[in-house]
């Protein structure tokens, strides 16, 4: 009877990203011989504090908290608190009384591929940004990306296009992008997802233009592997996200008084060098 | 009271009002003539502000009127029943003759009470029982008539116009509402009243004007015509004997055997057959229950239990779709609901279910057939229209009412069910369809013919089914049919329940 | 069958018996609530505590509201699909004047809801007057709606507003949620304006035969004004709760509530088609709508499943009800 | 005016005249499209070019294809939201059968063509003998595909098809994208059923008045089985121009398409009560969202804004046609 529960509240479930994270989760729980409970807000921010909701009625014991947005959730992290549950967020931050924040460092990872983005164009050309549904790690990628194209004074950002990090969205994008742009050499996605549009859009157009992303998603692995105008991807860790998560989590359950509250995961390049190994 | 002088109206390039002048006098019974498509009903909307002239002016009780829309029409005392029902379906009785009237109470909410009163008084002058709280829509199609009527007579209006009210009404109902006009006329009221059923003119109507092809011809005192004169003012011509002779009693082969149909569980069984060659006619008070009994054979009417034959073979119809396999087409009661796809041509309508009979590379329409086949049932019928594809919505109710029958004429079937075919048709086009009927069955077919006009139900039917209460209480042939003999078995004679 | 077994416009109340129920056109939408109610409650312990009761309540009561005004729309035959995305924007441009405009949030909120009435007014003039297909006018509006909201936010949550908001989204009054109390005196004030005044039975008309209440003298073109009118000021009502939810003004909340709004007032045995359906059938559409996504969270079942299952129950349910139509 | 002019469901196309063309209900569309195509041509230098032309037809040809049978369905006065999720399912089912099941690729894409159909018909069943609505059903079925693909992919879009597969996403013949000729081919398909056949006739006629058309002996719900089944179709015809487009199955693919594919049937001068419309219309309209789409991105605007900017014109679209409808 005294099994524990744990439940996760996903922002999304269609995405390789958060289906990796739920895996992750199984397996970690299968271990422990918890009870594990997950619902998928489909980026509703009302729903998934439903679901929380709902999740408290179970009464489960944990709750990784995915939040679709870090200020909309808050009641829900204050009912979760209310109920005696430990939350910890996971991959974005919630607002309110949350024990840890487990997450990559998004703002890096925008950073660093468009640092590598830079240097391959040999600091100089148009770029764009593929955007995506205005979250606050997306954001802060874009952010981080800027900062790294301003450190390249011969690159000029062009054009910014929202493609949703839907792949059929992100496709009709950039292939508008490119006929509006012909001079355009260098793309950012957001998100894989979103990447792997903008590579059928440019494969398609048969221009040269580099393509560079965040998270490592399997096929983003495969596609950069094998070579072509996706050069690279910044990786973050799904996975490990979740283990530490669960783990803080789990310290503080047994009485652990000093869990960090913030425990940021660091990002990794992924380019054809190293993709053959890389995976979540 | 009412003066109407030099009204015309175009619809686009088409004028089909060429400057009509009409009169009418306070307490007085006004009767609107006209063949269809003569412009009454174009006339008579003018009036009240449903649509506006192109020309001409309005004066009643002297001072000249414009009224943009039917609201100001009423305020000015003008009230109609339309040709076509504006009933709102899921509303009742009472919430439908208030509608835009309502009677409030304390805060501004509905008095629900003081309306079903007042309901209840003019559905009592008009000595009809009408079932107040039930949708319309449920309503036999003469109940809603009467509802309509009902709605005109709350308004109080001193100028009151009636659109053929009569046509789906059965004689005694007409009786009642005669009673009414009487009344209304004895207060003073002006009632302008159309109907292509003369002789109702010269039972209740004062004056007359007769309108053709949307000229004015004459206005004259009931009097001082008679019914040749009458129609001949109409439609320009003479026009012989209306019925066609009967053929002997047929010894036919029976097409259709309907050998029992209970509408209700619990109600009575009836059961009638079909000879070819035969005209079979369904008399019968409103609500009495023909309509849904060929429905129910056709399956078409959820109906307790029904048991049909045809050439002598057991058959369960599913749905009109089934019976049009079988050679057996249904011509129904309601053209606008029921009959007729409203946004479709006149050729699309008359096509609508027989395009077997022109294909081209056995999957394609072969429009050049379809066109020639159209015009010739058009002509038939005697459509008076811009031409094969002008909408049907833009044609006059009558001519609405023949297309539908040109539909089914043109189509070969071996048994037509025709549920008030010749309502709102006019004299002279009635005398053709007549014929067309008594051809198509001379050919082989078999008709059962619903009708509420009994003249119509003896000159034309062989042998006679008369309903009460649900199901066939007699049925009469030969010299046995007469007014007298149908009127006492729709109304009193007893009602023998089969098991 | 009895002679107001069909009404469902008429909605006589007069005194409530279980004959009369049953031949009401709410017979189907409650059997239907029953049903899931009893088959969740089986499959979960927690389902029928009082807390948990709450809860669904509560959990419904952003939708239950968006659905009042759209119960008016779909009556008159209309749509409107902009609800959702109109909720969002006035959520967030009142978050929006309390935070970065430094407004009182009282006066935030009226101006919320004055925007909320004024994108259906606007959508009603553009139906009524304009007489464009409600299904473009409010397709094109929600997307316009969508659009400035983000425009006005530059995408991100907008939070720091007054934390007494909150009451609206958590509050309680004795063990009742405030946002179940506002929502059931919304329906409330909808049920009085729809069986008790004129301008209900127009409502009702027109979805009926347009054309035939024109003639009988209705002004179809205020009804319609007025209707789309009321779904925006409900869908600024909701946004109000959703706030005080949310904590924050949230550009993007709310996408896809136009459906779920839409399938209450159906499952509540409202005809899609206009003029028949009550009020009341809608508040049971809704709260059926969360009991489903509730109950199906509540035995940890598989979120993609869930679509599934909720589907699948929907047109269980619709289809038993389909006699009543 | 012109006696044929207003039908819209008669679409006399027997030669062709300037006059002719302005009376047809085909004439708004097309100016809106003019318009809309000259205004894009004035901003932006590349619109013009025959490879963006080519480029934005490429973009059309999904929701092009989708709307075929959208039209279908509502011409006869029903509406299918289920659209893009089956077509979502019907790619990632058919790339899951290339690649975890080994099926043969033409296989895998001739059983994918049979799902969508199947899933079409499912709709069908439930709205003509079901006697529920068509809004209902296809809202729950939308859900149910969705949850299905998601349960089959796992969340994963499945990639690895053959690559030859790509031809119809990304293939030309001289210089016509493959998903563009696909598209006008069912086009022309399309317009040879309703103008030329019967089943078309009956299925304008339903859209008129289906009391009458059943009385008068139509099918009534075999032709309704029929256009949901053509949409189902349709829309799997489009699930392999996307799977050829992305080179994967996508379960989330398709989000939304459901109301870009009204819009273009809508636009294109079908009434979304039915009866009335023609199939070019909706070519016409499909054309000018991709337009507008293609050509707010050549502006490089604001992506928020877009969604402001295609509202408006939307609107403006609309409101200049309402005369036609
Ligand atoms: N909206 C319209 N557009 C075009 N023509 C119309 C329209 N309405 C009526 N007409 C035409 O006007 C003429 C007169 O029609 P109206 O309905 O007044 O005839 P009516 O005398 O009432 O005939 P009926 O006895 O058949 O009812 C008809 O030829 C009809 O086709
Ligand atoms: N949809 C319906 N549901 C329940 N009752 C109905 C419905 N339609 C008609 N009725 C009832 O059935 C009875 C018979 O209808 P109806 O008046 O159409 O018969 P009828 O003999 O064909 O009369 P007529 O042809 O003169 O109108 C009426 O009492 C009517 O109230
Ligand atoms: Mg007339
Ligand atoms: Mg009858």
């Amino acid at each position: 009877q005294d099994k524990l529960k744990i439940g996760m509240t996903f922002q999304e479930l269609n995405n390789p990203y958060f289906v990796s994270m739920q895996e992750a989760l199984n397996e970690a729980a299968a271990s422990l011989g918890a009870d594990v409970v997950v619902t998928d807000a489909g980026h509703d921010v009302a729903k998934q504090i439903s679901d929380v909701e709902d999740m408290l009625q179970q009464n489960i014991d944990i709750l990784l908290l995915n939040p679709t947005d870090s200020a909309g959730i808050e009641a829900a992290v204050h009912a979760a608190k209310a109920a005696g549950v430990t939350v910890v967020a996971v991959d974005a931050n919630a607002n309110g009384p949350v024990d840890t924040f487990v997450g990559s460092k998004n703002r890096d990872a925008g950073y660093m591929s468009c640092k590598y983005l830079g240097e391959a164009l040999e600091g100089k050309g148009e770029v764009a940004i593929l955007d995506g549904i205005p979250v606050v790690p997306i954001l802060q990628r874009v952010e981080g990306c800027k900062a790294a194209l301003e450190e390249f004074p011969e690159i000029t950002l062009v054009d910014t296009q929202n493609g949703r990090q839907d792949r059929s969205v992100a496709l009709g994008v950039v292939e508008n992008m490119i006929q509006s742009k012909p001079n355009l050499a260098g793309i950012f996605s957001v998100n894989d997802g979103g990447a792997m549009g903008a590579l059928a859009a440019i494969q398609g157009s048969g221009k040269d233009i580099k393509l560079t992303s965040v998270d490592g998603a399997p096929e983003a692995v495969q596609a950069i592997a094998a070579g072509g105008p996706f050069i690279e991807t910044t990786a973050q860790f799904p996975r490990d996200q979740v283990r530490v998560g669960l783990a803080m989590a789990l310290a503080q359950k047994w009485g652990a008084r000093v869990v960090p509250k913030e425990v940021p995961i660091d990002v990794m390049v992924v380019d054809a060098e190293n993709a053959a190994e890389f995976s979540w | 009271m009412l003066e109407l002088k030099g009204i015309r109206k175009s619809f686009g390039k088409i004028e089909v009002l060429h400057g009509v002048d009409m009169e009418v006098r306070a307490g007085e019974v006004h009767a609107l003539l006209g063949e269809n498509g003569a412009g009454k009903s174009t006339l008579m909307k003018i009036l009240c502000g449903i649509i506006q002239p192109s020309e001409g002016t309005i004066r009643i009780e002297g001072t000249e009127r414009h009224f943009a829309d039917y609201d100001q029409a009423i305020a000015a005392g003008v009230g109609i029943v339309f040709q076509e029902f504006s009933l709102i379906p899921y509303l009742d009785a009472v919430e439908n003759m208030f509608l835009a009237r309502e009677i409030r109470g304390r805060f501004g909410t509905l008095d629900r009470k003081a309306m079903r009163a007042r309901a209840a008084e003019i559905m009592r002058q008009l000595a009809v029982d009408v079932a107040l709280d039930v949708p319309v829509h449920r309503l036999s199609v003469a109940e809603q008539q009467f509802v309509e009527i009902a709605k005109a007579l709350s308004l109080n209006a001193r100028i009151l116009v009636l659109d053929e009210p009569t046509a789906t009404l059965t004689p005694s109902e007409v009786e009642h509402l005669f009673k009414v006009m009487r009344e209304l006329r004895r207060q003073g009221v002006a009632i302008i009243f159309i109907s292509h059923h003369l002789e109702e003119i010269f039972e209740i109507c004062d004056r007359i004007t007769v309108l053709r092809d949307g000229e004015f011809i004459a206005s004259c005192a009931v009097p001082d015509v008679d019914n040749d004169r009458l129609v001949e003012m109409m439609v320009g011509r003479r026009i012989e004997n209306n019925f066609p002779p009967k053929p002997a009693p047929s010894t036919a082969s029976v097409v259709v055997e309907v050998e029992e149909v209970q509408l209700k569980k619990g109600g009575p069984v009836s059961r009638f057959s079909l000879r070819k060659g035969e005209i079979l006619g369904f008399a019968g008070l409103v609500g009495s229950g023909r309509t849904e009994t060929v429905l129910a054979m056709l399956g078409a009417y959820p109906a307790a239990r029904c048991k049909v034959k045809v050439d002598g073979v057991e058959k369960r119809f599913r749905g009109p779709d089934e019976g049009l396999a079988h050679g057996i087409g249904l011509l129904p009661e309601s053209r606008k609901e029921q009959g007729l796809i409203t946004s479709f041509s006149i050729l699309q309508n008359v096509s609508l279910n027989n395009y077997g009979k022109y294909r081209k590379n056995h999957w394609f329409i072969d429009l050049k057939k379809e066109l020639a086949a159209t015009e010739t049932a058009m002509a038939q019928v005697r459509v008076k229209a811009q031409g094969p594809h002008a909408r049907v919505d833009t044609l006059s109710g009558g001519n609405q009412q023949k297309v539908v029958i040109a539909r089914w004429l043109n189509h070969d079937m071996q048994v037509l069910i025709f549920d008030e075919p010749t309502r709102g048709i006019d004299v002279g086009a009635k005398a053709e369809i007549y014929a067309l009927m008594r051809e198509f069955t001379a050919k082989g077919g078999a008709i059962i013919m619903i009708s509420s006009e009994l003249p119509e139900v003896i000159g034309m039917s062989d042998r006679v089914c008369v309903f009460r209460s649900g199901g066939i209480v007699a049925t009469v042939e030969g010299d046995q049919i007469d007014s007298e003999t149908i009127m006492t078995h729709a109304t009193t004679g007893r009602v023998e329940h089969v098991a | 069958m009895s002679h107001d077994a069909n009404t469902g416009s008429a909605g006589k109340t007069g005194g409530f018996s279980l004959g009369r129920l049953l031949h009401s056109p709410l017979a189907l939408p409650l059997i239907g609530l029953i049903t899931v109610s009893v088959l969740m409650g089986l499959a979960s312990d927690n389902f029928f505590s009082l807390n948990n009761i709450m809860n669904v309540l509560r959990q419904v009561s952003v939708v239950g509201i968006l659905a009042v005004g759209m119960s008016f729309v779909i009556l008159t035959g209309g749509i409107d699909l902009s609800v959702g995305a109109v909720m969002a924007l006035v959520g967030t441009l009142s978050a929006g004047m309390m935070v970065n405009m430094g407004l009182p949030a009282p006066v935030a909120l009226l101006v919320g809801l004055l925007i909320g009435l004024g994108i259906g007014l606007a959508n009603g003039v553009l139906v009524a007057w304009g007489r464009m297909p409600a299904i473009i006018v409010t397709l094109a509006t929600m997307g316009m709606a969508r659009g400035l909201g983000l425009i006005y936010s530059g995408g991100y949550p907008i939070s720091g507003i007054p934390s007494w908001i909150s009451w609206f989204g958590v509050g309680r009054v004795g063990v009742v949620p405030v946002p179940v109390i506002v929502m059931v005196l919304i329906y409330a004030v909808a049920w009085v304006l729809l069986q008790r005044t004129a301008f209900g039975r127009h409502v009702y008309a027109l979805g009926g035969n347009e054309t035939a209440a024109r003639l009988s003298g209705v002004k179809t073109q205020r009804v319609k004004l007025a209707v789309y009118g009321i779904s925006g000021l409900t869908s600024a009502l909701a946004a109000v709760i959703l706030t005080g939810r949310l904590m924050s003004g949230q550009p993007n909340a709310g996408q896809g509530f136009e459906l779920d709004a839409i399938a209450a007032v159906v499952l509540g045995g409202t005809a899609i088609s206009g003029g028949r359906g009550l009020i009341l059938g809608t508040l049971i559409g809704a709260v059926l709508l969360g009991i489903l996504n509730n109950g199906l969270n509540l035995m940890g079942i598989n979120p993609y499943l869930q679509d599934v299952i909720k589907g699948a129950i929907i047109l269980l349910a619709i289809y038993i009800g389909r006699e009543w139509r």
